[in-house]
């Protein structure tokens, strides 16, 4: 289990390798990684930055791990979200899940993602080419998706 | 522009200190990431909170112009806009998250 | 898109960077990979050995990666599978898929896994630190996993 | 054990050779990973080529003693017990897949 927020890159393969070192109760592991598009609608976008509320991040992220590994019989779990200044196909978040059975680990992963998206305190902002940029507002899609994990 | 509540000379006793955070474009339009305010004793709540900002100044005005779309955290846990206030000592405000 | 069938492992992080190299179309990347457990039911696992219908394997395994595309929008998927004998704790399956919007890569990588274990000729037998060994029954749930994506 | 379609001698014209495959717990009861069979024209379907290997000896009887659950390919496509044989050139018969 673990949280991290960071500016640098971060390597699926080494973070994988260093939840299943050693392990041979998890059958499957799920990963979700986001990335920066290169375009918003149909404008063209430079950079995106990421702001967040440092303190209060890592709280929620944590709080949303500990209701996933509540919900599903967890082997482990990783959120990692990157902050700062990134370019179009640059990693912004990584999820992994791992368990006994795929079913867990991809509804787990799933619901950090829908979890994150809404409740985490990060705010993108998209600047264009021409150096104009706006904040990107937040989709209703993103608050839908939230319903289907009510208990 | 000028409350009554601003009118009026709150006391000491009256008073509570409290850091303000402010988050995206929330933060731009305010023009600060954060200050601490004295908040007269008569705020309870975060709409009571909201109401006294807009009455402090053209910016505050902007920010807090589409209220129903500010987001609110009480001590870093988030927070209604009926929730009251006692205790606060950190109270953000920014617009809905859009991380992932 | 690609379909393996071999022998070797797989470095996640290298197949991602191979897909979405140069892109930045995609915005939501969706692994799923299988591993060796250590038991099966209360019994120690030594050794999984895997066999396939060479030929056969490959076609439906690309026949599914097909049915997977037309579903969802998809930007790229992979489907790797790994055959004989592997240990407890190795990777058996990869399975990446790639989309502008994470709903249709988490989608399709379900998808993928529910028909690939049921309809994708590959075996497993388990072998015990005694010697013997038993091939895997299916799992009923796997069958009826598929039920939720007919059309 | 011989049945009377095996009794009865037919004419090259009957028959058809085809490539069976067998995989898994299949393989390993028939004792064989293929083989090349002439079979008479008298088998239509997946069904009757299962009763009619099974008639062939005890390793056959024993294999497909659950017919039920064997699965069957016809040139490497998933088949049902009722699909007919005509024109195929490989057959493969295997337990349910557990791969993933």
């Amino acid at each position: 289990m673990g949280v991290r927020v960071q500016a640098e890159d971060f390597d699926i393969s080494a973070e994988m390798a260093a939840i299943t070192a050693g392990r041979t109760d998890i059958g499957a592991i799920v990963t979700f990684t986001g990335t920066v598009r290169g375009t918003a609608g149909d404008e063209a976008i430079s950079t995106m930055t990421l702001e967040h509320y440092p303190g209060m991040t890592e709280a929620e992220l944590a709080r949303v791990e500990a209701e996933a590994a509540e919900r599903w019989p967890l082997s482990a779990s990783l959120i990692i979200h990157r902050i700062g200044e990134l370019k179009p196909g640059a990693n912004i978040v990584l999820v992994i899940t791992a368990s006994a059975h795929r079913h867990a680990a991809f509804e787990a992963a799933e619901f950090l993602m829908d979890y994150l998206k809404s409740q985490a305190p990060f705010w993108k902002k998209e600047a264009r080419p021409d150096g104009t940029a706006d904040w990107v507002d937040a989709r209703e899609t993103d608050t839908a998706a939230l319903k289907r994990w009510a208990k | 522009m000028t409350t009554l509540s601003q009118a009026s000379k709150p006391t000491d006793a009256d008073e509570r200190t409290v850091t303000l955070r402010y988050f995206a474009w929330v933060r731009e339009k305010v023009g600060t990431a954060d200050e601490v305010a004295s908040l007269p004793a008569k705020i309870e709540t975060v709409a009571d909170l909201i109401d006294w900002l807009k009455a402090r100044g053209e910016n505050y005005e902007a920010a807090f112009a589409r209220a129903d779309v500010i987001r609110v955290a009480i001590d870093q846990t988030h927070a209604r806009s009926d929730a009251k206030i006692a205790g606060a000592a950190e109270i953000a405000f920014f617009p809905p998250v859009t991380g992932g």
